[in-house]
C-alpha cells in the first residue's frame, strides 16, 4: 500500500497518438513539391516570402496570445499553414508590408478573432487575399509582378489572358501539358500542378483531407467548363485550362479542405465542393474577376454551417417502438 | 495502444481480444482482512441506517440501509463493520461503501447462509444480483416492462477483456445450466448468446441461439447486437430492456446456475488484468477485495501518475484509489503507467470529422460537443442526438484535438437527467 | 367611439399640418434647387463634354416639350466655331434608379462630341464609375448618330464597366434616347438656336 | 433644472451613444461613412430631425392616443425629414446627392423613433431636445469617426468640405482600399465597437 | 428575361442588406437563432412584396397625378406603417398560426429600413407594377438569403470562444462584412 | 400647396380610420400587462434585444422569459416602469449579490491527478471533486463563464472574486457552480447565515460565539482594506469595538498556528481595525435592507438586545429598546470597569447603533414601567426578552449581610453608575472569574491597600481570563487559593473585620475532569478585611414575571437558574412572541455568546414576523466543531513570536481608571495579520521560506 496519487481521466484511455501538430505539418510537408517548385521557379525573392509569411503568422498569434493573456497556442503550427499558404498564393515580387498586412488579416481577424483555431467560419488564408486583393489589385496582376523576369514560356497569366483574349487564343498560348508541369506566371505556390495533386493525394491518403471535397471541386470544375466550352468553344475555355491555372488546384486541395470552414458530412461535402467549383467557372466566365476562386470558396464557408445540416439520421433517431 | 496506421484513409480498426486456447488457471487472491463494498445508496443524515458501525456480519448476510431499500449487498465474509460512509462515484453519484474487518476464525468453518431460493425471479432478486458478473436481476424482476429475449453476452465488450470467453470456455456446461435456471425462472423462451466469430470455443447450444459477432469494436455492444443479430434499432435515449432484451454476461449466467445449484451466494470473480506491459494476467478474488492486494499478487507495482482502469481501455473509468473493491460486474483492469497515458487538451473542436466518420450511431460529435461545451444540453439532445450516443468511446479515440469528447458526452446525458429529473 | 374618433382626427390634422407645411418649404426652396442641379449636376457635365465654350450655355437654354416630357437644351459655341447642343435624358433602369446622362451633339456634322453622365445613385465603387471613370463615357466621343450605342453583348459598340452591366445598360439607354431625341426634335432645336 | 438638461445631453456622448452603445441606426453608420465629410453631413442631418421630432412629441405626447402614436409619430419625423431633404437639396446638393437615399431613410432610423417613444413621450420639451442634441451629436461623432477611420485607411487622406486633404498618410503608405469598400464598413464597424467595449469594461 | 435580371440582380448582386446597408438593425437582431432568421425572412417577404405594390400604386395614381412627389417620404412611410400594422391585427385575429410563426416579426418591419428603401428604390428605378413586383420579392429574398445564412454561421460563432470585448454584435458585425465580401462574387454576372 | 394639403389629409384619414376600425374588428385579448409593457419599451421595433420588435418582447417580459431589462434603449426609468408593472417593485426589493463562500482555491491537497475537461461540473462528476477538501472550490471557474455581466473573476489565487458593483445578482454562477460554493443573496440573507456543518470554515471562525469570518476580516487587514475588515466583523458583531477589549477570544485556543505555533491575536486585530474606525473619526456606512414596516421590542439594552436590535435593524425591521438602567450597553457598561473599556469608546459604539434609525427607551423596567400589554398595544409585534443576569450568588455563610459586605456586580454596577460607596483598607474577593478579578482591580484603583483573591481551587482552575489574572498579579493583587469562606466576622460596629475560610485540598477529578476540592477538617483560617465582595456568579432576576400584570405572562417558563427557558437553536421561549437571549437565557456568559444569541434571535424573529415556521437552521454548527477541520500537527509554520498586547505601566495603572490595554501600532498589526494562515475547513497557507517553492 503507498499513497501515490493515480491519474483519474475518463474514457477512453486509448488515442490513436494523432494530433493537431500532426495534421499541420503533415499538410506542410504535402506542400513541400509546389513550393519547392515555385522557389526553384521564381528564385530567392520566393523564399523571402515565404520565410516572412510563415513567420509573421506565427508572430501574429503568439502576439495576439499574450495580449489576450491566454496558453500560447502556435506550438499546434495551424498558423503556421496559414502563413505558408499564404505565401503560397502570393507571387513572389509581393513587398514585405503587403505579406505582413495579408497574414493579419488572416490570421488575426481570419481565426482569432473568431476564437482561435477551429472557430473560423471562414478560411482565414483566403480572407486575408480576398482583403489583400481588393485593396491592392496591382501586386496581384502576375503579368506585370514578373516583367522582370526571364521565363522559357509565355510569361503571361493564363486566366487573365482567357479573360482578354478568348479561349483560342489561351489554348495556343499555354499547352497543358506546360500548366501541368508548372510553366506558367502565378503565385508562388500554385503553379505546379502536378506537385499540388501529390501534396493533395499524399493527404487524402493520410485521412488528413478528406477525399469528396477535392474530387467534387474538380468534378464540378470539369463539368462546368465543359458546359459552357460546348455552349461557345470561342469564348469559354475547356476544363483543362481551368484546372491548371490560377488557384484552382491549390483552392481544391488545401484551401477548400480547410477543416473548420468546410463541411463535414458526406454529401454536405460533394454539394460544398461542386458548388464552389461551379461558381469559380461562372465567375470566371461571365463574372468580373479573372481567377474567381478565392471568393468562391469564401461564399461558400458562408452556406456551409447550412448545407452541413445535411447529415445522416441517428442511431435511433425518431424510432419509437419502445 | 492502437496507433493509427500511416494511411489513414480507411478507419482505424480496433480488434476484440481473443482468449488464448489453453488458458492458464487463474491466480486465486486470498480473502484480505478488510473487505469493501459498494452499495448504490445514500446515507440520508437525517435516517437511522440499518447497518451501523461496528455490527456483526454473517458470510451471506444481505445488508440494506434501511427497511424500504431497494438496494442491497451480500456480504462475502463473516465479519465486523468497521466503517460505513458516503462514496461519490465516477459520476459523482452519492453512493455508500462499507468496509467489513474479515474475522479470520470464521472463515474456514462457517460456509454461506442458505436461501430460500424458488424457481421464480423475484426470490432469485432477493439475493442474487450481488453474484459474480452481477446479473440483472432487477431488470427481469420488473414487471413494468416485458423482457422476451435474454443475450448472454460470451463475447466480451471491451478491448483487452476475455473474462467472459474464458468463462465460457471453462464452464460450458455451467453455462447451459444456468441458461436452464434462467429460462425456469424468467419464463422467457428465447435465450441468444453471443460469440466472437473467430472463436475456437465449442459447445452444445441446446435451445440457445448462436450469435457470431464482429471482431471489430464496437460489435459487442448492446445497441450494435440489437442492430446486428436482432433487426432492432434501439431508440435514443432508450435502454435495450425497453425493447424486451436484457443482457446477460456469461459469468453471472454460471454463477446463477451455481447458486442455485447451492442455494447460497458465489462470491469469488474472475478478473482480466492488463499489467503496465500488456502483460495478462488472469485472477480470481472475492468481492470487496480491495484492488491493491490484486496488485500485490502479481507485482504490479503503482506509481505516482500511474492510471487503474477498470473495465476496459474503451468504456471503462479510472478510480482514484488501490482500494477500490473488486465489484460483481468488475471484468477488466487495465494499469497504464504514467508515461503512455495520451494526453488531453482543452482545444475547441477543429472540425477534421474524423469523429463522424468513425461513429457507429452517426451523432454529429463535432457539432454536438460545441453545444456540450457551452452546457446547453436541451439543445444538444433535441437537434444534435446526444441521446443516439451509444458510448463507444471511439469519437475521442481519434479526436485530432484531443477533446474529452466522451467525457462531455457522458457528463451531458448525466446533466441531461439532472435537468429532466427537475422537470 | 371616443377613443376611435380621436384616433381619426388626430392623425388626419397631423398629416394634413404635414402636408402644408411641407408643400410651403418646397415652394420656397423650388427655385433653388433647380439652380444647384444646374450647377452641380449640368455645369460640370457640360464643361467636360464642351471644353471651352465662347457662349454662356446657361443663359441661353431654351426648352422644348416632347412626348408630354420637358427638355432642357444647352446651346453652345465651340472653341472650333462650331455649334452644338447639349442636352440631358434620363436613363432607365440603373440600381439606384435613372442615370442622367448629358449628350452633346455637333449640330454641323451630327456627331456626338461628348457625354456625360449627370446624376445616379448607383453602387459606389461599381456602377458609380460611370460617372467617375471618364474611360466609360469617353467612348460615345466622336460617334455618329447612327451608331449603334447599346453594349457589346447586345451587338452594339459599347463595352459595359465590368461588373457594372446595369449601369452600363442604363446609360447607353440613355445615348440611345439622346440619339432618337436629336434625330426628331433637330428641326425645333435649329430653330431655336438661331 | 440645469443639472438634469446637462445630464440628458452629455449621456449622448458617451455612456449612451449610439450606435456603439445602443448598437442602433446602423444602416447609414455603415453606408455614408466612406468618408468623413459624408459621416458628418449625416450626421447634422439626423441630429436636426432628432432634435425637432423629440421637441413636437414631447409637446404633443398628451394629445396623441397611444394606439395611433406609433403613425404620429413617423408623420412628424417625416416631415422634418423632408424638410432637411429639401434644404440639402437647395443648399448642400453635392453633399444630398452623396448621401442619396440615406436621407428619406432617416425616417426608419430606429434611434430617431427610438428616443421619441423612449424619451420625448415620456418628458418635457426642455429635457427632450436636450437627449436629442446629445444624442444627435454623438451619432455625429461616431459618424465622423468611423469616417476617419475609414478614410484614413483606405484612402490615406481626409478631405473636409473640398479643396486640399486637412491630413494626408504620405507617399509610403498604400491606401487599404478594403476599407472604403462595402465589407469593410462591416468589419471597421464591428472592431470599432470591439474596442469601444474594451474600454468600456476597464 | 428583363425579370430574371432583376431578380438576380435584387438577390445577390445588389443584396439589400449587404451592398445596399439597409434593414441592418433587424439583420443583427434576428439573426442569433435560426428559427427567428426564418420567420424574419418570411415576414420580410410577405410584407415587401405588399408594400412595393402599394406603394407603386400611391405613387403613380397619387403622388404623381397630383405633382406631389416631395410628399413620397410621409406618405409611403405611413402608408407602410399602416399597412403593417393592420396585416398584424388582421393575422393575430384570423390566422393565429400564422401569426405565431411570422406576424410575430411584423412590428420589428415596420421601421426596417429594407421596406422602405426598397419601394424607394423601385420608384426611383420608375419601374413597371409588375418589375416592381418582382424587385420587391428579389429584395425581400436576398434579405432573406442573406439573414438565414447569416444566422448559420453566427450559430456556430455564438459557440465558439470569441473574446470578450468582440463577442455578440462585434463579432457579428465582421461576420456581415466578410459575407458582404463573398457576395461580390456575383459582381458582373448579369 | 392645396393638393399637398388634400392629399396628405386624405392619407392620414384613411389610415386612421383603417387602424382604428381594424383595432375593433381583430381585437385579440392578450394580458393587459403586455400593452403597459410595450408602452415602457422603446418600441422603435429595432429588434436589439433579439426578440421579434417590441410587443414579442413585451411578451416574454410578462412570461418571465425575459428581465425587464431587456431593452436596449429605454433608459433607466423605462426598467423601473416595466419592472413596477410586472410587481418587481425595483426600490423595495432587496438587491441580490453574489457571494463567494470559499475563499480557498487550490489550497486544499489534491486527492488524484485530474485530466480531462476542464470545468467544475465535470470534474465534481469525478468522485466528487480532486480536492481533498469536499465543500471548496475547484478553481476552474465555471461561474466565471457563467456570469453575463463580467462580475465574477478569478481572482490571483485562483478563486472567483465577485465584483459587487457589476453583479446583478442573477443567479447564473450560483446555478453553474457545483459544489454550491457560490451563492447569490440578499444583505438579508448574508446577516442572518449561520454556520453550518458542511460549511467552509476555519477552525476559529467554527469557534467564534458570534461565528464571525476571521480568516475573511485577517486578510483584509493584511491587504490594509481596514474598512472592509471592520464590515465584515459588523456582519456578525455590532460590538466589535467592546468585544475587542473585553472577548476572552475562545476562537484563539482552536487557532491552528497555535498548534505548533502561538496563536494569532485574532482579538488584538479585530480591536485594531475597530479602533481604527473610531479614530479615524468618520463612520463606516451600515447597509440596511429596505423597510418590511414590522415593529419588535427588544427589553434590555446590553449586548444581546443590542446585537439583535442592530441585526433586526439590518434586515429592515424598526425595532425600540427598553432599558432599565439610565443608559445603554448592560453588563457591558456597568459590569466592566472604565479601565478595561473606556465609556467613551462604548458610547460610540452604541450611538453607531442607534444611528441605523433604532429608537431607545432608558430608565423604563420591564414589568413594573411597562410590560407586555402595552408592548402588545403598542404594535409590536414580537418581544426580545434580554434582561441579563444582574442577581448575584449569596454565599449562603453567615454574616454575609454585615456592613462592608457587598455582591460583586452590585458592587461594579453601584460603582459604575457613581454611587459613593463606603470603603475599607483592605478587602477578600470571594470567587475566580472575571468579575471577581474586575473587582479586585477595582479596588486597587480606589486605594485599596490590600485586596485578597479568595477562591476555592488552585490558579489553574481559575474561570478567569489568563491575562486578567496576570493583570491583576502584576498589580499587587493577593491569591489566596484553595480556600472556602465559612463565615463573615464583624467587629463590634456591625462592620465587617475577619472572613473565615477553611482550607482544601484537591481530590479526585469529577467529570468535568476538573480536581473537586475537598475540605481539610479543622483548618479554619481568619483573614483580617475590612471589606468582603462575594463574586461568585449571577442569575436573571425574573422579577419581572410576577410584577407584568398581563396574565399571558405567567405562561413564560422558566427554568430552575432562573433563566427564561427556550429552545436553544431558536431562542424562542415558551410564548411564542417572546424571544430571548443573552445571560438571561443561558445564565452568565461571555460577550460574544450574547453577541450571537442576539443574532440567532433576530434570525428567528424574522421568520416568525414573515409568518414562515420558526425552524432551526438545517445541519447548524452551533457550538460544535467539523471534526475533519481540527488538526493535531500543522506543516509548514514557521515559528514566530505573537504580537505582545502593549498597556501602560503598572506603575501608573494603579492612579486612575485609564485603559490599561493600548491598540497594536499598524505594523505590528500587520505583522500579526501575516502570521494568520488563512484557514479554511481543512486548507491553509502554509508559510515557508520560499512560498513559491513549495507550490507544485
Amino acid at each position: 500500500m503507498n499513497n501515490n496519487k493515480l491519474t483519474v481521466s475518463h474514457a477512453p484511455f486509448w488515442h490513436d497518438g494523432d494530433s493537431l501538430f500532426q495534421m499541420n505539418l503533415n499538410i506542410m510537408i504535402a506542400t513541400l513539391p509546389a513550393v519547392i517548385f515555385g522557389i526553384i521557379q521564381f528564385g530567392t525573392p520566393a523564399v523571402g516570402v515565404l520565410a516572412l509569411s510563415l513567420s509573421s503568422a506565427m508572430v501574429w498569434e503568439l502576439i495576439m496570445n499574450v495580449i489576450s493573456k491566454k496558453k500560447i497556442t502556435i506550438g499546434d503550427l495551424d498558423s503556421a499553414v496559414i502563413g505558408l499558404l499564404f505565401g503560397m498564393m502570393l507571387p513572389a515580387t509581393s513587398p514585405w508590408w503587403l505579406v505582413i498586412t495579408g497574414t493579419f488579416v488572416a490570421v488575426i481577424i481570419g481565426k482569432m478573432i473568431f476564437g482561435g483555431i477551429g472557430a473560423n467560419p471562414f478560411n482565414p488564408v483566403l480572407m486575408g487575399m480576398a482583403f489583400l486583393m481588393l485593396s491592392w489589385k496591382v501586386f496581384f496582376d502576375f503579368d506585370a509582378a514578373y516583367v522582370n523576369y526571364e521565363f522559357n514560356f509565355t510569361a503571361l497569366a493564363p486566366l487573365a489572358a482567357l479573360k482578354f483574349q478568348g479561349a483560342q487564343a489561351v489554348a495556343e498560348l499555354f499547352p497543358l501539358g506546360d500548366l501541368i508541369m508548372g510553366k506558367q506566371v502565378g503565385a508562388i505556390g500554385s503553379t505546379f500542378g502536378l506537385g499540388i495533386i501529390i501534396g493533395g493525394i499524399y493527404l487524402i491518403l493520410r485521412g488528413y483531407i478528406r477525399w469528396e471535397i477535392p474530387v467534387s471541386f474538380i468534378v464540378g470544375i470539369i463539368v462546368t467548363a465543359l458546359c459552357f466550352s460546348m455552349a461557345n468553344p470561342d469564348i469559354y475555355a475547356g476544363p483543362g485550362i481551368h484546372l491548371f491555372s490560377g488557384y484552382t488546384l491549390i483552392g481544391a486541395f488545401f484551401l477548400a479542405t480547410e477543416n473548420s470552414s468546410s463541411p463535414s458530412n458526406r454529401i454536405p461535402m460533394l454539394l460544398y465542393g461542386f458548388f464552389a467549383a461551379v461558381m469559380i467557372i461562372l465567375m470566371r466566365n461571365i463574372g468580373v474577376y479573372a481567377d474567381g476562386t478565392i471568393l468562391a470558396i469564401l461564399l461558400l464557408n458562408v452556406v456551409n454551417p447550412l448545407i452541413d445540416t445535411i447529415r445522416p439520421k441517428a442511431l435511433g433517431k425518431g424510432v419509437n417502438n419502445a | 495502444m492502437i496507433k493509427r496506421s500511416f494511411f489513414t484513409l480507411s478507419q482505424p480498426g480496433l480488434i476484440y481480444d481473443l482468449v488464448e486456447p489453453d488458458p492458464k488457471e487463474p491466480v486465486s487472491i486470498p480473502i484480505p482482512p478488510n473487505l469493501i463494498l459498494l452499495l448504490n445508496e445514500p446515507i440520508a443524515n437525517t435516517r437511522q441506517a440499518l447497518i451501523k458501525k461496528g455490527a456483526a456480519v454473517e458470510k451471506g448476510e444481505k445488508l440494506c440501509l434501511y427497511n424500504d431499500s431497494t438496494e442491497y449487498t451480500i456480504s462475502p465474509v463473516t465479519g465486523i463493520i468497521t466503517a460505513i460512509d458516503s462514496y461519490a462515484d465516477v459520476f459523482g453519484k452519492i453512493s455508500t461503501y462499507l468496509v467489513i474487518n474479515n474475522d479470520q476464525s470464521q472463515t474456514s468453518q462457517t460456509d454461506s447462509a442458505a436461501y430460500d431460493l424458488k424457481d421464480d425471479i423475484t426470490s432469485a432478486d432477493q439475493y442474487l444480483r450481488t453474484l459474480p458478473g452481477a446479473p440483472p436481476l432487477k431488470a427481469l424482476a420488473r414487471d413494468d416492462v416485458k423482457i422476451n429475449t435474454i443475450v448472454i453476452t460470451g463475447a466480451d465488450s471491451d478491448l483487452l477483456s476475455t473474462t467472459s470467453q474464458y468463462v465460457m470456455l471453462k464452464s460450458w456446461e455451467m453455462l447451459k445450466e444456468g441458461a436452464r435456471v434462467l429460462k425456469t425462472i424468467t419464463k422467457i423462451p428465447k435465450i441468444c448468446i453471443t460469440i466472437p466469430e473467430n472463436s475456437n470455443i465449442q459447445g452444445g447450444l441446446d435451445s440457445i441461439v448462436l450469435f457470431k459477432t464482429a471482431s471489430k469494436y464496437p460489435s459487442n455492444l448492446p445497441a450494435m447486437v440489437l442492430k446486428d443479430h436482432l433487426n432492432m434499432v434501439l431508440p435514443a435515449g432508450k435502454t435495450p430492456e425497453d425493447l424486451g432484451v436484457c443482457f446477460i454476461c456469461a459469468e453471472a449466467v454460471v454463477s446463477l446456475a451455481k447458486a442455485y445449484k447451492k442455494k447460497s451466494a458465489e462470491f469469488e470473480k474472475i478478473l482480466t488484468v492488463t499489467g503496465k506491459k500488456g502483460t495478462r494476467y488472469r485472477a480470481k478474488a472475492t468481492i470487496g477485495t480491495p484492488l491493491h492486494k490484486v496488485f500485490k499478487a502479481f507485482g504490479i507495482r503503482i506509481n505516482d501518475q500511474d492510471r487503474i482502469i477498470i473495465g476496459g481501455p474503451m468504456r471503462g473509468f479510472s478510480t482514484f484509489t488501490h482500494n477500490h473493491p473488486v465489484q460483481p460486474d468488475m471484468d477488466t483492469i487495465v494499469i497504464q503507467s504514467s508515461d503512455i497515458i495520451p494526453e488531453i487538451s482543452d482545444y475547441p473542436c477543429v472540425n477534421c470529422g474524423k469523429c463522424l466518420r468513425i461513429c457507429p450511431a452517426n451523432v454529429p460529435v463535432n457539432i454536438l460537443v460545441r453545444y456540450l461545451e457551452a452546457d446547453q444540453y436541451e439543445e444538444a439532445a433535441d437537434k444534435y442526438d446526444l441521446d443516439s450516443c451509444i458510448e463507444c468511446g471511439l469519437c475521442s479515440y481519434v479526436c485530432t484535438a484531443k477533446i474529452p469528447l466522451f467525457q462531455y458526452i457522458q457528463l451531458g446525458k448525466n446533466e441531461l437527467l439532472k435537468l429532466r429529473a427537475e422537470v | 367611439m371616443r377613443e376611435m374618433i380621436s384616433m381619426v382626427v388626430v392623425l388626419t390634422v397631423l398629416t394634413a399640418v404635414s402636408g402644408g407645411l411641407l408643400a410651403a418649404v418646397k415652394s420656397g426652396t423650388q427655385d433653388k434647387i433647380e439652380a444647384q442641379i444646374f450647377k452641380f449636376a449640368l455645369a460640370p457635365a457640360m464643361n467636360q463634354i464642351f471644353g471651352e465654350v465662347e457662349n454662356d450655355p446657361g443663359k441661353e437654354k431654351f426648352e422644348i416639350e416632347h412626348d408630354g416630357a420637358k427638355y432642357q437644351f444647352y446651346p453652345a459655341k465651340l472653341a472650333d466655331g462650331s455649334k452644338a447642343v447639349a442636352f440631358e435624358t434620363k436613363g432607365k433602369g440603373g440600381y439606384g434608379g435613372d442615370v442622367g446622362l448629358m449628350v452633346g451633339i455637333n449640330i454641323g456634322n451630327d456627331q456626338i462630341v461628348a457625354a456625360r453622365v449627370t446624376t445616379h445613385s448607383e453602387t459606389p465603387g461599381l456602377g458609380a464609375r460611370a460617372k467617375d471613370d471618364p474611360e466609360f463615357v469617353n467612348q460615345f466621343t466622336d460617334k455618329p448618330l447612327d451608331t449603334n450605342l447599346s453594349l457589346k453583348n447586345e451587338n452594339g459598340s459599347i463595352d459595359a464597366i465590368s461588373g457594372a452591366t446595369i449601369t452600363s445598360k442604363a446609360v447607353t439607354l440613355a445615348a440611345i434616347q439622346a440619339q432618337d431625341l436629336y434625330k426628331k426634335l433637330k428641326p425645333e432645336i435649329l430653330k431655336n438656336i438661331q | 433644472m440645469a443639472q438634469s438638461l446637462a445630464k440628458e445631453f452629455t449621456k449622448g456622448l458617451w455612456a449612451e451613444i449610439p450606435p456603439f452603445r445602443l448598437v442602433l441606426g446602423l444602416c447609414p453608420v455603415l453606408a455614408v461613412t466612406k468618408t468623413v465629410e459624408n459621416g458628418i453631413g449625416m450626421g447634422v442631418a439626423t441630429t436636426f430631425v432628432l432634435v425637432f421630432a423629440n421637441l413636437l412629441i414631447s409637446l404633443l405626447r398628451n394629445v396623441i392616443p397611444s394606439k395611433v402614436r406609433i403613425a404620429c409619430y413617423i408623420v412628424i419625423i417625416a416631415t422634418f425629414v423632408t424638410i432637411v431633404e429639401l434644404v440639402m437639396q437647395a443648399y448642400t446638393y453635392e453633399l444630398f446627392l452623396k448621401l442619396g437615399i440615406f436621407i428619406p431613410l432617416i425616417v426608419v432610423n430606429c434611434i430617431v423613433l427610438g428616443r421619441a417613444e423612449a424619451f420625448a413621450s415620456k418628458n418635457g420639451p426642455a429635457l427632450s431636445v436636450a437627449d436629442g442634441l446629445g444624442i444627435g451629436i454623438g451619432f455625429t461623432l461616431s459618424l465622423a469617426a468611423l469616417g476617419a477611420v475609414r478614410e484614413i485607411l483606405g484612402a490615406g487622406t481626409i478631405t473636409i468640405w473640398g479643396g486640399n486633404p486637412v491630413f494626408e498618410m504620405g507617399p509610403a503608405f498604400h491606401p487599404f482600399a478594403f476599407m472604403v469598400e462595402a465589407p469593410g464598413a462591416f468589419v471597421a464597424l464591428g472592431l470599432m465597437l470591439a474596442i469601444m467595449n474594451l474600454i468600456g469594461s476597464k | 428575361m428583363e425579370f430574371f435580371e432583376i431578380f438576380i440582380a435584387g438577390v445577390f448582386i445588389n443584396n439589400i442588406l449587404l451592398a445596399q446597408f439597409l434593414g441592418n438593425c433587424p439583420f443583427l437582431g434576428t439573426s442569433k437563432k435560426m428559427e427567428t432568421a426564418v420567420g424574419m425572412a418570411m415576414a420580410v417577404i410577405f410584407v415587401l412584396v405588399m408594400a412595393g405594390m402599394i406603394t407603386w400604386i400611391v405613387d403613380t395614381y397619387l403622388l404623381k397625378a397630383l405633382d406631389v412627389e416631395y410628399l413620397r417620404t410621409v406618405s409611403f412611410i405611413l402608408v407602410i406603417a399602416s399597412l403593417v400594422q393592420f396585416v398584424e391585427m388582421f393575422l393575430k385575429k384570423s390566422i393565429p398560426g400564422l401569426y405565431a410563426g411570422l406576424g410575430i416579426f411584423l412590428p420589428l418591419i415596420t421601421t426596417n429600413c429594407a421596406v422602405m428603401g426598397a419601394c424607394l428604390l423601385n420608384i426611383s428605378k420608375e419601374y413597371s407594377f409588375l418589375s416592381a413586383l418582382v424587385s420587391s420579392f428579389s429584395y425581400a429574398v436576398g434579405f432573406g438569403l442573406a439573414l438565414i445564412l447569416f444566422a448559420g454561421v453566427r450559430e456556430r460563432i455564438n459557440l465558439a470562444r470569441v473574446p470578450k470585448p468582440l463577442q455578440d454584435t462585434s463579432i457579428g458585425l465582421v461576420t456581415a462584412g466578410i459575407i458582404a465580401l463573398t457576395f461580390m462574387s456575383f459582381k458582373g454576372m448579369v | 400647396m392645396i393638393s399637398a394639403l388634400f392629399f396628405m389629409l386624405g392619407i392620414g384619414a384613411v389610415c386612421g380610420i383603417v387602424l382604428s376600425l381594424s383595432s375593433k374588428v381583430f381585437y385579440v385579448y392578450e394580458d393587459p400587462r403586455i400593452a403597459l409593457v410595450e408602452n415602457n419599451l422603446a418600441a422603435a421595433n429595432c429588434g436589439g434585444c433579439g426578440y421579434a420588435g417590441c410587443s414579442s418582447a413585451a411578451e416574454a417580459v410578462v412570461t418571465g422569459l425575459a428581465p425587464p431589462s431587456v431593452c436596449v434603449i429605454s433608459g433607466k426609468e423605462g426598467v423601473e416602469e416595466v419592472a413596477k408593472i410586472m410587481g418587481v417593485d425595483v426600490g423595495a426589493a432587496e438587491s441580490l449579490l453574489s457571494y463567494n463562500m470559499c475563499e480557498g482555491g487550490n489550497r486544499a491537497d489534491d486527492k488524484y491527478y485530474y485530466m480531462g475537461i476542464s470545468s467544475c461540473k465535470a470534474m465534481t462528476a469525478a468522485f466528487g471533486g480532486k480536492r481533498v477538501c469536499g465543500v471548496g472550490c475547484l478553481g476552474f471557474g465555471d461561474c466565471v463563464k457563467a456570469c453575463q455581466f463580467d462580475a465574477v473573476k478569478l481572482g490571483p489565487n485562483g478563486y472567483p472574486v465577485v465584483d459587487d458593483d457589476k453583479c446583478v445578482g442573477c443567479g447564473a454562477c450560483q446555478q453553474a457552480c457545483p459544489k454550491d460554493i457560490i451563492k447569490v443573496t440578499t444583505l438579508s440573507e448574508q446577516l442572518m447565515k449561520f454556520n453550518q456543518e458542511q460549511d467552509a470554515l476555519a477552525p476559529c471562525a467554527q469557534t467564534c460565539p458570534a461565528e464571525i469570518n476571521i480568516p475573511r476580516y485577517i486578510n483584509q487587514l493584511r491587504e490594509g482594506k481596514y474598512k472592509e475588515a471592520v464590515q465584515t466583523i459588523r456582519m456578525r458583531n455590532p460590538l466589535p469595538l467592546s468585544c475587542g477589549r473585553v472577548c476572552p477570544h475562545p476562537c484563539e485556543d482552536e487557532c491552528r498556528r497555535g498548534i505548533e505555533d502561538e496563536a494569532v491575536s485574532i482579538n488584538q486585530l479585530k480591536r485594531f481595525v475597530s479602533d481604527f474606525e473610531m479614530n479615524s473619526g468618520s463612520r463606516i456606512p451600515i447597509k440596511c435592507a429596505p423597510d418590511t414596516g414590522k415593529k419588535v421590542a427588544v427589553v434590555g439594552g446590553g449586548p444581546a438586545g443590542l446585537s439583535c436590535a442592530f441585526f433586526l435593524r439590518r434586515i429592515g425591521h424598526q425595532v425600540s429598546i427598553f432599558e432599565a438602567m439610565p443608559k445603554l450597553g448592560g453588563i457591558i457598561r456597568y459590569g466592566i470597569p472604565e479601565y478595561r473599556l473606556p465609556k467613551k469608546v462604548l458610547d460610540w459604539e452604541i450611538q453607531g447603533i442607534l444611528d441605523l434609525g433604532i429608537k431607545s427607551f432608558t430608565n423604563v423596567r420591564f414589568g413594573s414601567d411597562f410590560g407586555l400589554g402595552s408592548l402588545m398595544a403598542a404594535g409590536y409585534e414580537a418581544v426580545f426578552l434580554g434582561v441579563g443576569a444582574w442577581e448575584d450568588y449569596s454565599l449562603g455563610i453567615d454574616g454575609e449581610d454585615l456592613n462592608g459586605c457587598f455582591k460583586g456586580i452590585d458592587f461594579l454596577q453601584r460603582f459604575s453608575r457613581g454611587e459613593k460607596i463606603k470603603l475599607g483598607k483592605t478587602a477578600a474577593v470571594v470567587g475566580g472569574g472575571n468579575s471577581a478579578i474586575d473587582c479586585v482591580r477595582t479596588l486597587l484603583r480606589l486605594g485599596l491597600e490590600k485586596v485578597y483573591i479568595v477562591y476555592r481551587r488552585t490558579r489553574n482552575e481559575m474561570p478567569a481570563n489568563e491575562v486578567e489574572i496576570v493583570a491583576s498579579e502584576e498589580e499587587g493583587v493577593e491569591f489566596v487559593f484553595l480556600a472556602a469562606p465559612t463565615k463573615v466576622v464583624s467587629d463590634d460596629n456591625g462592620n465587617v473585620s475577619q472572613l473565615e475560610y477553611l482550607k482544601m485540598e484537591l481530590g479526585e477529578p469529577d467529570a468535568s475532569g476538573r480536581r473537586r476540592p475537598v475540605p481539610v477538617e479543622g483548618s479554619e483560617t481568619l483573614l483580617d478585611v475590612e471589606m468582603v465582595i462575594s463574586a461568585i456568579g449571577q442569575s436573571p432576576d425574573a422579577s419581572f414575571k410576577d410584577q407584568d400584570p398581563n396574565k399571558r405572562m405567567t405562561e413564560l417558563e422558566l427554568t430552575r437558574w432562573n433563566t427564561i427557558d427556550n429552545d436553544p437553536a431558536l431562542l424562542q421561549s415558551s410564548i411564542p412572541y417572546i424571544f430571548t437571549g443573552g445571560d438571561s437565557a443561558t445564565g452568565p456568559s461571555l460577550v460574544v455568546d450574547a453577541i450571537g444569541g442576539g443574532r440567532r434571535a433576530a434570525r428567528s424573529i424574522d421568520l416568525f414576523l414573515k409568518g414562515e415556521p420558526v425552524v432551526p437552521v438545517k445541519n447548524s454548527l452551533q457550538k460544535k466543531r467539523i471534526p475533519e477541520s481540527i488538526f493535531t500537527k500543522v506543516d509548514g509554520i514557521k515559528k514566530s513570536p505573537r504580537a505582545k498586547m502593549p498597556e501602560i505601566p503598572v506603575d501608573q495603572r494603579l492612579d486612575s481608571m485609564i485603559e490599561v490595554d493600548l491598540v497594536l501600532p499598524e505594523d505590528a498589526a500587520q505583522k500579526e495579520a501575516e502570521r494568520c494562515l488563512n484557514c479554511c475547513r481543512i486548507c491553509y497557507n502554509k508559510d515557508t521560506d520560499f512560498p513559491m517553492a513549495d507550490v507544485s
